[in-house]
């Protein structure tokens, strides 16, 4: 057991997979010689060499398309776009090269490859270094779509997603590097699919994913305190593929379904699941399934402002009483 | 990017004396007749309304797809766009799965899961057709980084038109290739169109590709594509700088068309007696007058011809008796585990 | 009155704001000389020339950034995605450059241009010429996004779209351009987010876009002809800006909701609607919301498989009325 | 594309007779000097954790803007990187308005609402600061085709570093602006960085800009960036070759970022002794010695430099004591309409 940062449990991740595979190479832009701009894969280039980890020129769609076109051929690739925005420049691979090749070819291209990027919010750098992104891939059939929240997540997940034989999303929160958590000794290997029961609760269900969960964890414990309200929360993980036994479940139990997202409104995963959720599970609610997210609008800078727009453990915990008392 | 000398040279003056030989000549020559009576056959079909979709054809542009193809070796890699089905003959793949796909039917190459635009087979080294214009350049690169990294031998080639030079991951794709000397070879068919509209009106420079070449340190290379001779020297070049380490080509292949963009396209934005003046400089035709000049016999040729027919009569009968794709495979495939679930 | 196929409805549309306004101007790949790959802008080019008319290179970043910049310094362009599937290479201008560049300069910056794209499945063209993407455009805050169903809401909403003063995402459906339809004479200009109540029900409300409007209808009278069941049909034509108070205003009526999308099921505007409904229209549900959508996969090329995917008026028929009698 | 003879050579000896005049050149010295006091100021309040997010500054490259600034007219557009703070104070903007929109206060030029990297202000011709490499090259593009349609004189002017060279949208941008012979000046600021890695390691060409000037039928332009008389010529003549309609121009300029890429980076990865060879030609010390060399006094230079650290030290103030923006302006702008309802 060691206690490791977000940022760390990143690289702790890329050097497990690149130890036990010398297919696994790794590539973006800043990543090798000055271990990334968030230096989260600092030591990387030092321990595997200049041929298996690889700094970039600012060629987006050279870097997805290469990391495919290795993947298709017999390696596996953890490219790395720097912030998750910047997924809008390389948006073909993700939304029609990777997930289509597949199932076009009848299965006979394969896709096994990583794709690591910056996500979401805090760091006020404007509209456009800032966005939640995990729903332009989950849109996206042929994806799988992954979000830790935690060090021990991010390993284990990295992990799972680099063994897994399909294209994954990885995304890590930017607000989260610094964050630091248990971690225990030796290989960890998690599994997809996996959402977690982070708190139990039997009067509403939270779900949450990434920089998400500590603050519905601390609205849930503010509402125990103060309102004597029992929330279990639960930490999606990975949306592609998704956990909705678990979360079902889980709603079978409360009866009351609340999601917490920090992208903006439409369209989130938070619409998916409570659609789900209406549909298979209509008769288990006992009150409207409640979406909390950042309003529909471009984040602002300032860090005053930012700090208005995403979901809060305030609003959250008010939110949810509101909606529960009435 | 250091230059493999002569590679530019080599392509300038064809050789006389021969030195590609006759067996390998068949070769080149079956091959053009193949992708022509396949792609012939094709457009019939089309106008029997027994091709489905969409559909781009090769006529025209056959020296290209067998020069290149028969200068690979098994084990080196095709990448190829929706005007594939030639590259895809010219590796082997046979006409009945070929037509298949374009007919929609279950004995199709992906059973018509792809359809025209994507014909892909991986035991034949066609590791895709891409119907995103400038996707493929950049998976090109991985395959030949992959082949770098494991130290194997193989080539990536990668084939698109004189329009696609335009699109960003054309520039990407390049630069990235050049800096890391990866064995991928970018073959430029220049047909003069992008669609519709002529290279010229939507180009800075005269040569799409060629006149790019500088841009990436590499050498400006333009060859006449209508001849399966030039071609396949111009190819075994590259293919060899590719080999031995010294990073990618690009090759800018002078061809044009005879049929439409698509199968929706009669072509009428083509100025007059274009099409006549490049039907003087047939490939198929250029490369028949080839044979007989050194030497080889009409019956020869006639047998070849012969043969090529029967096939694609054969696979043309094969197709329309073949059955329509069955419900169940709409759902394969999606992910590795042969399903499409995204939920427990 | 004139029958006028939807694909002239395009023409019609486009000619008459470039009549009106000097400064609308067109331009896309094949669309001036050969009048678009779809024949949807044929005679432009001859009507209003070169200057106003243009034909690019295939650089759709640099239609997209050369409509924003027109459009920030005083023009009124309209710029043809051929595909939009192609929208995954420009994605950057949809996602991070028209929809942010007014707020993140607090105002000073405007965008008022129209993005024109072929839209949707029917013509088995494969899994990279068929999509759907109307919802990559509604996650964005910042754009509106438009798709008609009929001739005369394409001139209509064109116009409307032409004229507004943001960024509008058109999305025209490839298997409607032949669609025949009855057209007034004379200038048309129709209202961005209004939706249409096409037929009248009180047992269900059923939600449709573009090429499911006539299937939802089709469904509607099989329904009532074969089960006695009373649809409403809504053709939602916006969903940016949302008509949210027509949508919620039927279900309050019929206290059943269904939606039929063509889209790939996940985070859809289904999904995102019925969120809405059942977060403010909870009580007014007699039963589960339903969304019947293409299946989470990559499109098939082959007739009969693409056929088998898309809704049909049986499918959406038999799942309304399963639902109905359970 | 047809060439303006004499812009290639017009940058490649510098002028010694004066064809710039003393007060220009006052106002090109005042221009830096205000950059270099404002950058380094933004600097000093990173330190005091007054300025929050991230932040690019152009110390070392204050002569680029300067020079290309003077060079235009009013009316003329500038496209700006993150790295826009200089480019932003060049065209008049205030050290109070640029200071605050850093600080993330309510006097900032946007309010706070953009940030560092997107400094605009219309008023002042400058359309924006992108954060996104390359998407401001199109943009630019579409502001120059709105100028030749309306038979407009203003150019627009594109500034970005070396690295964004090899992103697909600058392919798109430069072939973009060829063919339609489009009044715009795309402007690389080559400091030799990619943010921490050295150009050359990723670029196949020596000169990222200029090497690839020919792909898009331009002139290879390659300028000392640090020399603004040198900087102001080009830009002069680039303006004048735009607004006779003869088309787009590529300009290199080699220059150097005496700080980090940017507030997070202490630069570690620059090569013993490069920084201290660069400030060995430093453009406000080039400067300085260019104006005594034309016979301006010490005292007139004292002025200046007096006058920009006042204004400098007066913006601070204000700032410090601005007020932070309030909650209501986040709802606004998101629509023309001033607000944000996606429903009704
Ligand atoms: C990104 C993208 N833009 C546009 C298209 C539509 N399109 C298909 S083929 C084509 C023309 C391509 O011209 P060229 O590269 O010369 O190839 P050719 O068809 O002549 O072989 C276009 C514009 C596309 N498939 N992808
Ligand atoms: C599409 C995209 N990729 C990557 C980045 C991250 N990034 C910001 S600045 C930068 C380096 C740019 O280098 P250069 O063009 O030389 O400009 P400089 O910073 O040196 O002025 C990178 C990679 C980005 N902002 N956008
Ligand atoms: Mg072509
Ligand atoms: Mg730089």
């Amino acid at each position: 057991m060691a206690e490791l940062t977000y940022r760390d449990a990143v690289a702790r991740g890329i050097a497990q997979e690149m130890a036990r595979d010398p297919d696994v190479i790794f590539f973006g832009e800043d990543v090798a010689k000055a271990g990334g701009v968030f230096k989260a894969t600092v030591g990387l280039y030092e321990q595997f060499g200049p041929k298996r980890v690889r700094d970039t020129p600012i060629s987006e769609q050279a870097i997805l398309g290469a990391a495919m076109g290795a993947a298709m051929t017999g390696l596996k690739p953890i490219a790395e776009i720097m912030f998750s925005d910047f997924v809008a420049v390389c948006f073909d691979y993700i939304a029609n090269e990777f997930p289509k090749s597949r199932y076009m070819s009848n299965g006979q291209l394969k896709c096994p490859l990583v794709v690591r990027t910056g996500n979401g919010a805090g760091s006020r750098f404007g509209a456009q270094h800032s966005q939640s992104v995990e729903n332009w891939c989950m849109m996206i059939p042929g994806l799988k779509v992954v979000a830790p929240s935690t060090p021990r997540d991010v390993i284990g997940l990295l992990a799972a997603s680099v063994r897994d034989p399909d294209p994954v999303i990885f995304l890590e929160h930017k607000s989260l590097y610094a964050m630091k958590g248990e971690v225990p000794d030796g290989e960890i290997v998690d599994t997809l699919g996996t959402a977690s029961i982070i708190r139990p609760g039997k009067d509403a269900t939270i779900l949450a994913l990434a920089l998400m969960v500590p603050r519905a964890l601390a609205a849930a414990e503010k509402l125990k305190a103060e309102h004597g309200i029992d929330c279990e929360v639960i930490d999606v993980r990975s949306l592609v593929p998704l956990d909705t036994q678990t979360i079902l479940g889980s709603v079978g139990r409360t009866h009351r379904l609340f999601t917490v997202e920090e992208n903006p409104r439409l369209c989130g995963w938070g619409a998916e699941i409570v659609s789900i959720v209406a549909d298979e599970a209509f008769y288990d609610l006992d009150g409207p399934p409640v979406r909390i997210t950042t309003p529909h609008i471009p984040l602002p800078a300032a860090d005053i402002l930012e700090d208005m727009v995403l979901p809060t453990p305030e609003r959250i915990a008010e939110t949810i009483r509101r909606s529960l008392q009435s | 990017m250091p230059k493999t000398p002569g590679l530019a040279q080599a392509v300038v003056t064809p050789v006389v004396n021969d030195d590609i030989g006759e067996q390998l000549r068949l070769k080149l020559y079956h091959s053009q007749m193949l992708i022509r009576e396949a792609e012939q056959r094709a457009f019939d079909l089309f106008l029997q309304n027994l091709v489905k979709g969409t559909s781009h054809l090769s006529l025209g542009q056959e020296a290209i797809a067998a020069g290149f193809a028969e200068a690979m070796r098994p084990g080196d890699l095709s990448f190829c766009t929706y005007r594939g089905h030639a590259h895809t003959l010219a590796r082997g793949v046979s006409v009945e799965k070929v037509l298949g796909e374009l007919m929609q039917r279950d004995n199709g190459l992906m059973r018509g899961k792809g359809g025209s635009m994507h014909l892909t087979s991986t035991e034949h080294g066609v590791m895709g057709s891409y119907a995103i214009i400038g996707a493929h350049l950049p998976i090109a690169c991985g395959a030949a980084l992959r082949a770098q990294y494991k130290g194997h031998s193989d080539v990536s080639v990668c084939f698109f038109g004189d329009g696609t030079t335009n699109i960003g991951a054309f520039h990407e794709a390049l630069n990235f290739a050049a800096i890391w000397k990866l064995p991928v070879v970018f073959v430029c068919e220049n047909n003069l169109y992008m669609e519709y509209t002529p290279i010229g009106e939507v180009t800075a420079v005269e040569h799409p590709a060629a006149d790019r070449a500088s841009a990436y340190g590499l050498d400006r290379i333009i060859i006449d594509g209508n001849d399966a001779d030039i071609v396949y020297r111009t190819a075994s070049a590259a293919y060899a700088r590719a080999r031995a380490g010294h990073g990618p080509s690009l090759i800018e292949c002078m061809t044009y068309r005879h049929s439409g963009h698509s199968r929706a396209d009669p072509a009428k934005y083509r100025p007059e007696g274009e099409l006549e003046r490049w039907k003087q400089h047939d490939p198929v035709v250029i490369y028949r007058e080839r044979l007989k000049q050194f030497g080889i016999s009409e019956a020869a040729i006639a047998k070849i011809d012969e043969d090529v027919r029967r096939e694609v009569d054969e696979a043309t009968e094969a197709c329309k008796k073949a059955p329509m794709p069955p419900a169940d495979i709409l759902f394969t495939d999606v992910y590795a585990d042969g399903g499409w679930a995204w939920r427990n």
